[in-house]
């Protein structure tokens, strides 16, 4: 029954990012990414990824959304209808489509214990998690704890994102 | 219990399926903020049905951040869009 | 927005929710889903839902632009030295286990701590995005 | 398994899928806000209420309410100020 939903929810994908690549309407096409981001979580917690799918409804449902409409308010350009034709695009859309299916049976399956990635670490963390860290959740003893250092990378980065767009865009309207 | 969430799982399914057309094929906006506010109901329902069906306990948290994602961006889409209307109105 | 009536009694009641969720999602983290990340941008969504219906001078009024700026530069500072607490100690670079009696307190707390710091420094850089983007004209 | 779940859930479904079409199918904007308001508030009620007695008084059940809680307002706070700005600001005839 999952399985039935999960493809019934690919195929509600594929026809959204087709009428993204082909709509000309700015406005149509970011609230068409925000159902693209809804549909996306729904997929992720088929899939047992409960903290991604969580991660998926904030961010990419949520803040990018304001975000991308306070951007085309600022530059100015809510509705463009431009002459060119999305037949090309279209073309190298269906080929990146079929390429990338090709590859996707060289991947392992998903959630399988025996598979190389998941026999080394992975086994470490989630036997050790709860008697070494006392957390129940493993996804934040390894975000956290064990991978400490790559979340400071992270957090580092979006800092350095909120300096970069004040430099940016300070007093750029105030003087002129 | 758990036939009766398999064919209401469908059902919403297909219905899903109904209102993306709709958001296609709208010709103005305020119908495709309609479609939208319409899609992200139908995906808390579906959340909260295939949670019973699967192991994960914690799934009504995720349906209740997606019922405010919902609501906060229905809001901001019409608050921006309404800014523009209002600018051509003044033109 | 401040002409729908409707809209602003019903924000009025939301809000206050909106960011005890978020609170709820930032420190129930270690047992169910959740972390720093996501309650600093479920609280940031609150806040600029308030921003969008009352207006930003309101806005600013509660958070001011040099209040994001000092607590985003917080929530990095805290991070950092919460992995130098383990350097004092003789351990190594974000080694929580003794900055309590016990190891596993200690992991806890230095997991507190850190996630902590993300949310702080997430949700005020989005807010700080939303601002900049919104104040035309004005000076930063 | 209850008969009362199964039927509470079986007409939630049916409920959402005839307001889907009715928001598929009817020409203007006014009379597909009727159709998505069934959804939001009909359809949402059935479904949960059906969940709310299938895991009877338990935390699950207290955060399965608030949901339903928090759906009524917002819905029905969304597709009004949605009526609102369209009735203001739209250069359509309404059909009377």
């Amino acid at each position: 029954m999952t399985i039935a939903l999960l493809y019934i929810l690919l195929s509600v994908l594929i026809v959204i990012s087709i009428y993204v690549i082909i709509s000309r309407n700015l406005f149509s096409v970011i609230i068409s990414t925000t159902i693209f981001s809804m549909v996306c979580a729904l997929i992720f917690l088929l899939l047992d990824a409960i903290d991604v799918s969580l991660t998926e409804a904030a961010v990419g449902a949520g803040i990018s959304t304001i975000l991308f409409l306070s951007t085309i308010r600022y530059v100015d350009i809510i509705a463009t209808d431009t002459k060119k034709s999305a037949v090309p695009i279209v073309i190298l859309f269906f080929l990146l489509l079929i390429s990338i299916s090709i590859l996707i049976y060289d991947l392992p399956e998903p959630g399988k214990a025996n598979v190389v990635n998941n026999s080394q670490a992975t086994k470490y963390y989630i036997n050790n998690s709860t008697t070494e860290m006392g957390v129940p959740n493993v996804v934040t003893s390894v975000l956290a704890g064990y991978r400490g250092f790559d979340t400071l990378g992270e957090v580092i980065v979006i800092f350095i994102a909120g300096i970069s767009v004040l430099g940016i865009l300070r007093n750029t309207k105030g003087r002129t | 219990m758990i036939e009766a969430n398999i064919i209401v799982i469908t059902l919403i399914s297909v219905a899903l399926l109904i209102s993306i057309l709709r958001f296609i094929f709208a010709e103005e906006i305020y119908t495709k903020i309609l479609a939208t506010n319409l899609i992200g109901t139908k995906i808390v329902l579906l959340i909260l049905l295939s949670g019973t069906l699967s192991i994960e306990k914690d799934f009504t948290d995720i349906a209740l951040v997606y019922a405010l994602i919902n609501f906060i961006s229905t809001i901001v889409i019409l608050k921006y869009y309404e800014d523009k209307e209002k600018c051509n109105e003044y033109d | 927005m401040k002409h729908h009536t409707v809209l602003r009694i019903v924000t009025k009641l939301i809000i206050p929710l909106i960011l005890l969720f978020g609170l709820y999602i930032q420190f129930h983290g270690d047992y169910s889903a959740g972390g720093g990340f996501q309650a600093g941008v479920i609280i940031a969504s609150g806040f600029i839902l308030y921003n969008i219906i009352f207006g930003l001078e309101v806005g600013f009024s509660i958070l001011s632009i040099n209040m994001t700026k000092n607590l985003m530069a917080i929530g990095v500072l805290l991070y950092i030295a919460v992995g130098f607490m383990g350097i004092i100690q003789g351990l190594n670079f974000l080694e929580y286990n003794s900055l309590l009696s016990s190891s596993k307190e200690g992991q806890l707390l230095g997991i507190f701590l850190v996630e902590l710091g993300v949310g702080l420094t997430v949700s005020n850089v989005m807010i700080l995005i939303f601002y900049s983007f919104n104040n035309m004209g004005e000076k930063l | 398994m209850s008969m009362i779940e199964a039927i509470l859930l079986i007409l939630g479904g049916v409920t959402a899928l005839i307001g889907t079409i009715g928001c598929f199918k009817f020409k203007d904007f006014l009379s597909r806000t009727h159709a998505v308001s069934v959804v939001d508030t009909f359809s949402t009620l059935l479904i949960i209420l059906s969940l709310i007695i299938h895991n009877g008084f338990t935390l699950l059940s207290v955060k399965l309410f608030l949901i339903l809680i928090f759906l009524y307002i917002t819905g029905s706070t969304a597709i009004h100020v949605l009526t609102q700005a369209f009735l203001k600001y739209s250069k359509k005839e309404i059909i009377k």
